[in-house]
């Protein structure tokens, strides 16, 4: 019985932090904030270089071949400094995708490419419904005779714009989880065309992507036609724990700039941190945190080594950690004052990045009814 | 108790609801009237503001000497009602009439009525508040924006924020410190600064929602007549209280929340989720109608505070948990607008996409800020736990 | 427009609080608590001298024929005082029954002696299912040539060992609202038998009620056979504004007496009351009472004049208060401290009452839902 | 990270539950060990804790020379799992164990040590703790209780409160004031007071459960040998502080919230709603998951700990945290299991038609206690907010 951190584990998550400090200060995010893509290729080729892009990529592939729990630390301290760009997408759940259900030849074209950072992966999932269960998939992909014809919608793709592959999910035959397949299409296909959906949260750049009449090839298949649903169940888990695990960084660092700023900020001739009232929310938002970072060494935990208890263990790291984020962040604006609702704070980073995470990939109420079924209430 | 109107209140409601028919511009329909401003913008407010006081439907409850009618709180609680129903813009000229028309009556001289009353019902002078500084927010008579007076005239130093509106403001209604050296509620003067004169700086300060609508607003050696001073000399906090007071007790206005509760009924009825209307969804319909019962409880609660003052009493605590009870309650509507629209939610107004041009997201934001603005949720606790429930300052 | 009290109303209400300090302090409702029917006579027959029990009743049969607001007003100073007994069942329940449906000669019979306190009432409805809609009432009630032959069991059965009849639902053919009747049944009839069920909270006894092939005469049946669902909703709705003003009574003292604790409890050589924790909870208390009486006056003006709203209106206040009095009365203990969770301070009487009101006649999800209904959602 | 038990651990674990099999009363299984006392009880209770400790299940991680067995942590912890999932009644010389004894080890004479220990561990004598008094709950160094020294003996004069057990236990640990004039926290010293003392009389302290769980404990020229001092005179207040920090940062013991939670869950799957197992309802679904969430995150938290202690690291704020959020996470879930079952809620135990045995009332009121008892919330929040954030003292 062992649950805590390695030492290498612990190093990890310090050279990240102190990586991000330089690389990623909150300067940072807020010039992404205004660029057209949100993202800069230069710190996804910085963050490469420490491994990160292909930390679960395996070593033979060019990555470093750990485990999701390593990740989700490494995501926990992204979490924290509000990292802007796709690399849950493209470094956590297209890698994973092709780890579990890539050819040979697939992994030996993108794993090493997506590993160096020179390559980088969207999942295009969701479409006009927002459902993220198999019903939701209806993106039409006729069979023709060297591959399919892809037409119709997705919606709300991550950093579409930036990049090179989508692995997209598509309707070949059937309903439900019969007849999904995944393919990896190549954002520079032909008749595939992708427009920006403005949103808050500029550090999540989603985009509408149309597939007019998209011709791809049988080797973009990723998996079994028509099985595609298995990988991508085990990818939205991988979604829910690497969100949570964002989240729990998120709403970490967000506690500590409330009560830094009210150990600074003084009214009444005296430091604000000392009001009963804000002690007390302070410590209701450390007594939401702590137990919640249990949640997420567990469900990482589970995702690599309890297959069993993995999706119920995504659920609940992704119910508890999305209500924890958004109230902590909620709770850390007002401890700010009016300060904290402006642009010129940094505090609506997080705000905002709290909201898109409660969302994505299942929201609260989600994942609880999801629990209910897993458990067999 | 009678919920019916009377037959003259009812006639006027009508009167008012084809005035607003035929005059309201289209263009300003908004389920929001707290969208950013802009020059173009201010410019219609204003016209609108004066060609509703031309129609007899601003400050009606003023004293008919200074541009008011002497009219009962009822007939500009109908004007109110309807303005918001028809989704009219909010007034551009809001801080005049609640909060310096009330004081100058109350404490102005003469000639200070004169002077700047008609301008502020017509909105032909726009003005703003310069209470809060960034040292001094929650305890904000510990002010330190200077004004000596040397000769017949205040030179202001110093820095106000959060000031709404300052960017096209024609005046600002200002704390400033007179005697550095009293105790602190004792050496403040309430006065007006025409915000044209010189060493008067205004830098926008966006908010989270990348609109720009508080300022900072920084004085060096700014010169005012001391003719602007509003009551005596270094009573200046007497003379705000007055105001504050009137602000935090201010009758609730709940037309907006309802409002907004039929636009979120409306939209669980319409957006679907996992294949049927969000409305159909047990849990959203609990949570629809818990929230419903709070905006219900409100209109209600403000019937009954409209009650009071119309028969002369003092609403008391039950005024003192408006703004607490309903900016909370407003919030609590748009976020679960928000988790209705799940994926749709944060995008923005002009989106693709984009559902009721994005007012959800930024009203969910703005509602946060109103939580803070002008008396923090705090704040708001300690006046109902002191003033309402008479327990001790925290000393 | 004019959503205020009478002068009349607020002279009941205070004439109410001075009669319940003198006649009904805490003492009293403590000695009650341990006696064998929770009941006190004498307190009832006082009550009747007031006029309270015939309070609805027309003057015509010997009441002061007042409203349903005069009535939550009574209510309310009620609850302020957690009256033990019977009176929301005799003289709300029992008396509208017979109002609404009642035949002359039933009138005649009751009316009278309900208001002058010498007969008491309770309303039957809950069986083993705990269900208060139609499908709930299933106590047979075979018809025979002269009457009814009634055989089963009704459960939570205010105080009917002190009741001299029983508004009893039941169904004499059909199923949901169809069939459903409703019998005054005396207590005294042979083959009713009655056994207590040991609640927490002793101001609300309630019995498991057994008929065991009770004969019951035609004259029993109180309007017209099979329709009694009809009479039925409209006590349901004001058995939600009843406790909806007792709730409102109850909260509102209970947030006084942890008001006026704080101010007299020191510690570290101030009052609590200084305390800003504290006086925040307080003014959270505050702030969930005040809008909520607004709505028990609403609910029970709609009662007696906006028969379209009413069912609505009733719901919307039992919803809420009964929120609002759990959650007041769970802060008032913990304002208390240590002392407020002991037997020997008074607090329990009102938390207890809370959690009472808070399930009795539809918990808050029973009327959320039919909030929800009643608005078409 | 493991999950897994070594092969030691789950052989040792096998061999507990194997023990308690056979050796665990049958007559004391029950969902709660929180039930009212009786002196019946109370005997069978020290027979089950003596049988416990000669299995060498009690105080295994104290050192050997005191009856311990210098076990880590986690032997204890799997016997402390297995006594709960066995359903097994609580240790009623619990407070000796946890508090008093840690105290000696750390703070008594070796005579003191030899004296009392081993009794504590065979339960032969019970011990309760006598820190509260009615005039100083939170600021418990304001108590009043004086000890003067006569010649050899203290002479006690004053009242305790809150004093679980008072009524049969043998001995009291307790905190009295020696040095009036001093500062408050430097005139407090800790001695050990033999009930049976003349001058002591304990009162019953009714719950609002209706039971008798807590006592006033009254002190009327009780003299008590100076030899009971324990650490030096006037300087109790640290000698307690070493438990009361013990007592606030205990592992989070969540095995018994697990139980409760696997409880609710099977409640809401028997009892009916409306014509259908509460589980099946929608909303009430939502609500488990909530809480299971919750719960399952405390499993984990307190797994985190563990790992913590066992590696000879502080756990932190982490385990500040755990009263406050484990005592409400246990009224929540008592309060779920109410709104389930509705009607049949307040029935209490040997009623008629009652369900559990009226264990969740009577749980929902407890638990209730518990959040107040030891600390209110309040204090937890300023602990958490002190010693875990590095917040000033309200001052």
């Amino acid at each position: 019985m062992d649950f805590g951190l390695s030492e290498e584990q612990e190093m990890l998550q310090r050279s990240a932090r102190d990586f991000l400090a330089r690389e990623c200060p909150s300067t940072f995010v807020r010039a992404l904030y205004t660029e057209p893509d949100g993202f800069s290729r230069e710190l996804h080729r910085k963050m490469a270089e420490q491994g990160w892009t292909g930390l679960l990529v395996p070593e033979a592939h060019g990555g470093l071949g750990l485990s999701m729990l390593d990740m989700a630390l490494l995501l926990e301290e992204m979490g924290r400094a509000v990292v802007p760009g796709p690399f849950i997408f493209s470094s956590v759940l297209v890698t994973l995708a092709l780890m579990h259900g890539g050819s040979s030849a697939q992994k030996k074209t993108w794993l090493p490419r997506l590993a160096s950072g020179e390559a980088i992966g969207t999942f295009a999932f969701l479409e006009d419904t927002d459902r993220i269960d198999a019903a939701g998939m209806t993106l039409k992909a006729k069979k023709t005779r060297d591959g399919y014809l892809v037409s119709g919608t997705k919606l709300f793709v991550p950093f579409a714009a930036v990049a090179d592959v989508l692995l997209t999910a598509v309707r070949t035959s059937g309903r439900g989880e019969e007849g999904i397949s995944l393919l990896l299409i190549d954002r520079a296909t032909p008749g595939l065309s992708i427009k920006s959906l403005d949103i808050f949260d500029q550090t999540r750049r989603v985009y509408e992507v149309e597939f007019s009449n998209v011709v791809v090839t049988k080797s973009a298949l990723l998996g079994t036609e028509g099985e595609g649903w298995k990988i991508m169940a085990r990818l939205l888990d991988a979604a829910a724990v690497a969100l949570a695990a964002d989240s729990l960084g998120g709403a970490q660092k967000s506690l500590e700039m409330a009560v830094d700023y009210t150990k600074v900020r003084t009214q009444f001739n005296r430091p604000i941190a000392s009001f009963q009232a804000l002690k007390h929310l302070a410590a209701d938002m450390a007594s939401d945190i702590e137990p919640a970072r249990a949640l997420v060494w567990y469900a990482a935990h589970a995702f690599d080594a309890l297959p069993r208890d993995a999706s119920r263990a995504a659920s609940l790291a992704k119910a508890r950690l999305s209500e924890v984020y958004s109230r902590t962040t909620n709770r850390a604006v007002q401890m700010h004052g009016g300060i904290g609702f402006t642009w010129e704070h940094d505090m609506h980073f997080w705000f905002k990045r709290a909201k898109w995470n409660e969302f994505a990939f299942g929201d609260v109420a989600f994942h609880r009814e999801r629990i209910a079924q897993l458990e067999g209430f | 108790m009678d919920l019916t109107y009377s037959k003259e209140d009812e006639t006027f409601r009508k009167e008012v609801r084809a005035w607003l028919k035929k005059n309201l511009p289209k263009k300003d329909k908004a389920i929001s009237d707290l969208m950013p401003h802009d020059p173009e913008r201010v410019k219609r407010s204003k016209d609108w503001q004066h060609k509703l006081f031309d129609a007899g439907y601003v400050a009606m409850n003023w004293p008919k000497e200074y541009g008011g009618q002497d009219a009962d709180v009822m007939r500009q609680t109908i004007v109110n009602e309807e303005l918001t129903l028809a989704r009219a813009p909010g007034l551009v000229g809001a801080s005049g009439l609640t909060m310096l028309g009330p004081t100058l009556i109350q404490c102005g001289t003469e000639e200070q009525k004169r002077r700047y009353l008609p301008k502020v019902l017509t909105a032909d002078e726009i003005w703003c508040q310069g209470y809060s500084e960034p040292g001094s927010g929650s305890d904000l008579a510990s002010l330190t924006t200077r004004a000596e007076l040397v000769g017949d005239e205040f030179v202001v130093n110093g820095q106000k924020v959060w000031t709404s509106n300052a960017q096209f403001s024609d005046w600002m209604f200002c704390l400033v410190r007179t005697d550095p050296d009293a105790p602190k509620h004792r050496g403040i003067s309430y006065i007006l600064i025409d915000m044209r004169t010189p060493g008067i700086t205004v830098r926008p300060l966006v908010q989270m929602t990348g609109d720009a609508g508080f300022n900072e607003v920084f004085f060096d050696n700014a010169r005012v007549p001391r003719a602007n001073l509003v009551g005596e000399l270094h009573q200046g906090w007497m003379v705000a209280n007055a105001t504050l007071f009137h602000e935090r007790n201010m009758l609730g206005s709940t037309t907006r929340t309802q409002l907004m509760m039929q636009n979120l009924i409306r939209l669980a009825r319409s957006h679907q989720r996992y294949g049927k209307p969000a409305a159909e969804d047990p849990l959203m319909r609990q949570k629809l109608s818990d929230l419903l019962t709070r905006v219900e409880a409100m209109k209600y609660h403000s019937y009954r505070q409209l009650t009071d003052v119309m028969h002369g009493r003092s609403p008391g605590i039950g005024a003192m948990v408006n703004k607490l009870v309903g900016t909370e309650l407003n919030h609590d509507i748009c976020a679960l607008a928000l988790e209705i629209m799940n994926s749709y939610a944060p995008l923005k107004k002009g989106a693709v996409r984009v559902i009721d041009n994005g007012t959800w997201a930024y009203e969910f934001m703005f509602t946060l800020g109103l939580v803070i603005g002008g008396g923090t949720s705090q704040i708001q606790k300690n006046i109902i736990s002191e003033r309402g429930l008479g327990m001790p300052k925290s000393g």
